[in-house]
């Protein structure tokens, strides 16, 4: 890892990007708290029966994730945009898809993973019966890395905007619409006691192939809207 | 319209020929034929809107001219090629206001590598920011952030030194401060192309100049006597 | 490949293709709006009722070959913006831009007609099974790639972004057009084949395919109209628009 | 010809189709006619105001 | 109406707004879409019963409707602060409140108004009983300019800052949650036979309370975070 | 600490009377003394964060100063009884990028009224934009756009400018410009403080001259000959 070679870059992005997750960890809890917000707004909006709730927990969870994930998507590459480090990055001698799958992933860890975590306790205020918990899990570490890659590309397009923030929910949305019907499809079938794994599998053969192509992808999308 | 410069018997640094931009089809800057050789500092002068950032952009790779060529070395460019060998300063700096001076710099070493006998300390000090190491750079004034970046492009390995307004926030100190920068990496084979417009003071020697006006934005500059 | 290169390279003057356009373009609307009207006639007023369905199955001649339109306006987008992406090739940029708002209004269509005709045949306007989601999303990507494109200032870079976000979007097609096959729904199964037996009567499928003709002609015109637009946006500067926009500004306005 | 209207019942998802057809088309064909106009002028303005300045001469490198 | 009375700016500003909603038309169909996209998220993730459908329907399309407008308020005053019209408002010799009155109005006006417009479709979509769309229309009616007062302020307080947007939704919503119980309540009521007439009236209510004091406290608010 | 300056027999139109302010504790600007009479234009100079546009601010009333007073007219301000008699030109420029130069200027007129005898019109034609009031100030250069915003101090009916980096963006012919309009309103009985720092060429005159030095600030400026 001499200075100047691609481990050493990735590392040092790595590490930047981690410490400044660090210096503004304040700002690490907003998902959650937006995530928990919209999920208390739906028995307010539509009544504490816990048998209804309980019917259409997952789901609910399922999108106030993806809403909280798709708020969290702007900050990913607007502020290097806006400093002008995103510009060193395409400058530097490295595949430019590989550092922004470091950003990528320092952006899922960061933002998706709490929110993972956060996931059981949000299932369990809406009444989520306790054998469906373990399939949610893992539709969403399957799904929301997916949301990520996919999210990325559309933040590459978007990155040199004005007021985004709108039409990147328009972009990203139609995309996220397949995950979601798997992800949910795989909690509703566990909760209807049908095997889940189908669904599960299909996120799996996604999440490789978006691994594969949503930093290629990203990195293109970003060489255009830079220019 | 090209008039290829042949003068030189080995390859420039860098050369462009019948260079040319425009957005939206109109022309920002028109045809440039120009080299930059190895020891050569070059101003770049021109109004509002010539197309000063824009140029240093094509000429960094980020931008893709509509027409003509930059060689490096004598060879077509292409992203790759160029990327190891040139460093851009521009407008916004890039650095990340929540990391210190130091931090910054390490990351950009990290990123591209650092010059033989140069640590981001020794870079901090060339640039008279001793001791501002542990300082976040949102804490700075725009004069200090200025000085941060410059460090930036003094720590980088390259020869080629794109500079978009380096004199620009700086205070008369600063702007000698840049003036030895460039002087020095001069002397020691390296090249730069900076620029600066009008209204700035400009206090060095006497380097190479372009001029750059674009006919077209030319007209819209103030006819003197407007004043009713 | 190399055919088409060639093709485009030919046509790719802009001033070339401007005035091409201009000629084609009044007999694609033309014809498009002939041919349509005796569709329209074939299938409302020659071609016999339904024996399940009664008059209700006519709405088949506005609802399909705009549902089809939407599909193919959606291949011709993405296509044209590969190959935008690969050769940069200013004129696959601007066709492929060029036929986001109209594949846009087809699919509105397909999705009004469908709606309507739903109400009488499940008894509902709308259900959420795979092809109507599906076309649904097809509508939201088409209104992606025409705001990505009009909320970036330079037109090349915002005709290639939004040629990008097109060709990511592609997923999308497949799953509109094999989603019956794939999941079971209310959404009627593939009924008309060009090669092979139909599965209706004849005085039924010809209507249905000249609608999907007149469709087709009237997408092209519209393809045209919308680039030649594009076209003068994009070379302000040069003198052939220069002159088009004097000649036609006296004879306009 | 009523009955021919009343298409068995259901003449009004079947008409509303058709218009809905003819509508958003023609909407769709109209729409060009005004941006052209817009563009046209557009050029035609910047051209005016080009022509109102004195073109000064082109700067050029050493 | 001279040139620099009350109410000559007043006009001057409501024609500025309307003209800049204009020129960027296209951007007015955002917070639409973005509605109808999330209104869809629900019956992909929670299956597409009718039925289940039905019952919650008033409670979904509330809530998306909450949310496009949310996302809509980042542009209330955004773009005024950054190019530095908002000074220009605060230094102005007329009464500020009043000001941002305009502001808001001409705000509510194009982007509540068309989503109560598009609520009857949203209703449909989920399938909503006909007898409730009156009774959605009008609490949305009483509800959205409440919640663009209440929103504004919030807004004020955050507009000097940096990526704001999560910040604002952590702000706003718990302010949004009683609008939300009584709007959606009232639909719940009406969906279930019972007479929805008691919430609508303190939504009433409370929106006469906020037209007065709402534009006060948004100018208060505004000096704080200007300075 | 405060001096008071009460050599002027007739109240001068704004005067600061041991004028200071802090954020966080910080000074970033003294304790400061002055008066500004009718027909008088006053150069604010100092360096990167001396606290020039803070000052600025202050005295327009967008900020409360920390310690000290400001009076106008020689009664102490009050923001109601202030913002009818100043305009303040700040780094923004207040403009709206999609409108035209002449619906930036009607909107302005609408908001504080105009200048007898100038309109929106006529401002433009007075900074040298006749001709481009119909085109989006999206579409002019940095410099045009300054004066655009130029055009919005002209045609307010105010006496006191406060004018922050006028030259900033400007080239030669904007510099001169801005000195015409600087001198014309002196001479029609108004008053005018602008703030410059030292990189920029300033070539009116002879005004009076404040500099802007904070202390701690001061201590942060490179030590000359800092280069390694
Ligand atoms: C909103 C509701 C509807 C939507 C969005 C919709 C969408 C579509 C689409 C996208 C296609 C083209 C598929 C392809 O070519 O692969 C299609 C074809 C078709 N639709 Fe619909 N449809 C709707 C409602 C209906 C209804 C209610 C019926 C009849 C009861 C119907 C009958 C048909 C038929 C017969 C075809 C032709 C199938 C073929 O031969 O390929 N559609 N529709
Ligand atoms: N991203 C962009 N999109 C569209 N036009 C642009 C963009 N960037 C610059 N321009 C335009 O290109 C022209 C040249 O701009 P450029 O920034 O290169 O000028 P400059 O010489 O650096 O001027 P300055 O002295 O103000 O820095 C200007 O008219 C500007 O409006
Ligand atoms: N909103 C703010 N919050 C915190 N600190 C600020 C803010 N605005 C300015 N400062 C700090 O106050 C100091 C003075 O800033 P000011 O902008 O007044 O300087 P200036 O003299 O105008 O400098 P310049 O020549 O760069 O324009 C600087 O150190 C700056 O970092
Ligand atoms: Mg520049
Ligand atoms: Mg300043």
């Amino acid at each position: 890892m001499t200075p100047g070679s691609t481990p050493a870059a990735c590392a040092a992005l790595l590490r930047r990007d981690l410490t400044l997750v660090w210096r503004r960890r304040g700002d690490a809890f907003n998902p959650l708290l937006f995530a928990l917000i919209v999920v208390a707004l739906f028995p307010l909006a539509l009544g504490p029966e816990p048998e209804q709730l309980r019917r259409i927990a997952a789901g609910i969870v399922f999108v106030a994730l993806l809403l909280a994930g798709l708020l969290a998507l702007d900050t990913l590459f607007r502020s290097d945009y806006e400093d002008g480090s995103l510009e060193q990055l395409v400058l530097s001698p490295h595949p430019l898809s590989l550092l922004l799958a470091c950003k990528i992933g320092v952006h899922w860890l960061t933002t998706a993973l709490p929110l993972i975590v956060l996931a059981p306790l949000l299932g369990e205020l809406l009444h989520l019966p306790g054998e469906v918990r373990g399939v949610l899990v893992v539709a969403l570490l399957l799904a929301t890395p997916l949301l990520s890659l996919i999210g990325a590309v559309c933040v590459a397009l978007t990155v040199g905007m004005h007021r985004s923030g709108m039409l990147l929910a328009l972009l990203v949305l139609p995309l996220y619409v397949p995950i979601l019907i798997f992800g949910a499809g795989a909690c509703n079938a566990a909760q209807a006691g049908l095997p889940s794994l189908a669904p599960l599998l299909w996120l799996a053969a996604a999440l490789v192939l978006a691994l594969v192509l949503a930093p290629l992808a990203c990195a293109a999308a970003l060489r255009i809207s830079i220019s | 319209m090209p008039v290829f410069d042949e003068t030189h018997a080995r390859p420039a640094l860098l050369e462009a020929r019948a260079l040319a931009f425009a957005r939206n089809d109109e022309p920002i800057f028109g045809p440039l034929d120009f080299t930059l050789s190895a020891g050569e500092v070059v101003l770049m002068e021109g109004d509002n809107g010539a197309g000063k950032t824009t140029l240093l952009r094509v000429l960094s790779g980020l931008l893709a001219p509509t027409s003509g060529e930059i060689r490096l070395h004598g060879e077509p460019l292409t992203l790759a090629r160029l990327s190891p060998q040139v460093v851009l300063l521009s407008h916004q700096g890039g650095l990340k206001l929540e990391l210190t001076a130091l931090e910054n710099l390490r990351f950009a070493a990290g990123l591209v590598g650092q010059r033989k006998g140069m640590s981001p300390p020794s870079a901090l000090t060339a640039v008279g920011l001793d001791g501002y190491g542990d300082v976040p750079v949102r804490q700075l004034s725009a004069g200090q952030k200025k000085r941060v970046a410059l460090a930036r492009v003094l720590l980088a390995p390259v020869a080629l030194w794109l500079l978009d307004e380096p004199y620009a926030n700086l205070d008369r100190s600063g702007i000698e401060l840049v003036n030895r920068l460039l002087e020095r990496h001069a002397h020691d084979g390296g090249a730069a192309l900076i620029t600066s417009h009008g209204a700035y003071a400009y206090t060095s020697g006497a380097p190479r100049r372009i001029a750059l006006h674009d006919a077209q934005r030319a007209a819209m500059t103030l006819p003197t006597g407007a004043m009713a | 490949m190399n055919i088409l290169l060639l093709w485009f390279h030919k046509l790719g003057s802009p001033p070339t293709f401007y005035r091409l356009a201009g000629l084609l373009l009044p007999w694609c609307y033309g014809i498009g709006l002939v041919l349509g009207l005796v569709a329209l006639y074939g299938g409302l007023v020659l071609a016999p009722r339904d024996y399940q369905q009664g008059d209700a199955y006519r709405i088949i001649f506005v609802h399909v070959p705009t549902a089809w339109m939407s599909l193919f306006a959606y291949a011709f987008m993405a296509a044209n913006a590969f190959i935008a992406l690969v050769w940069h090739i200013k004129l696959s940029e601007i066709l492929a831009i060029a036929s986001a708002p109209i594949g846009a209004a087809f699919t509105l269509i397909a999705l009004v007609t469908g709606a309507l005709w739903g109400k009488p045949m499940w008894g509902t306007w709308w259900t959420w099974d795979a092809r109507l989601t599906s076309e649904l999303v097809l509508l939201f990507l088409y209104l992606g790639v025409i705001g990505l494109n009009a909320a970036i200032e330079d037109r090349r870079q915002a005709a290639r972004a939004a040629g990008f976000l097109a060709l990511v979007g592609i997923v999308n097609l497949p799953i509109v057009h094999f989603s019956v096959n794939w999941w079971n729904t209310l959404h009627q199964g593939s009924t008309v084949r060009l090669m092979g037996p139909s599965k209706i009567d004849a005085a039924m499928v010809w209507p249905l395919l000249l609608m999907a003709l007149a469709t087709h002609i009237w997408f092209f015109g519209s393809v045209l109209m919308r680039a030649r637009i594009a076209l003068l946006q994009l070379e302000g500067g040069k003198d052939w628009v220069r002159r088009v926009a004097l000649d036609e500004g006296a004879g306009n306005d | 010809m009523t009955e021919f209207i009343a298409m068995g019942g259901y003449a009004f998802y079947v008409w509303t189709s058709v218009a809905v057809f003819f509508g958003v088309l023609a909407a769709e064909a109209l729409a060009p006619l005004a941006q052209r106009r817009r563009v046209l002028s557009e050029i035609r303005g910047r051209l005016q105001r080009r022509a109102a300045r004195a073109q000064p001469p082109r700067g050029e490198a050493p």
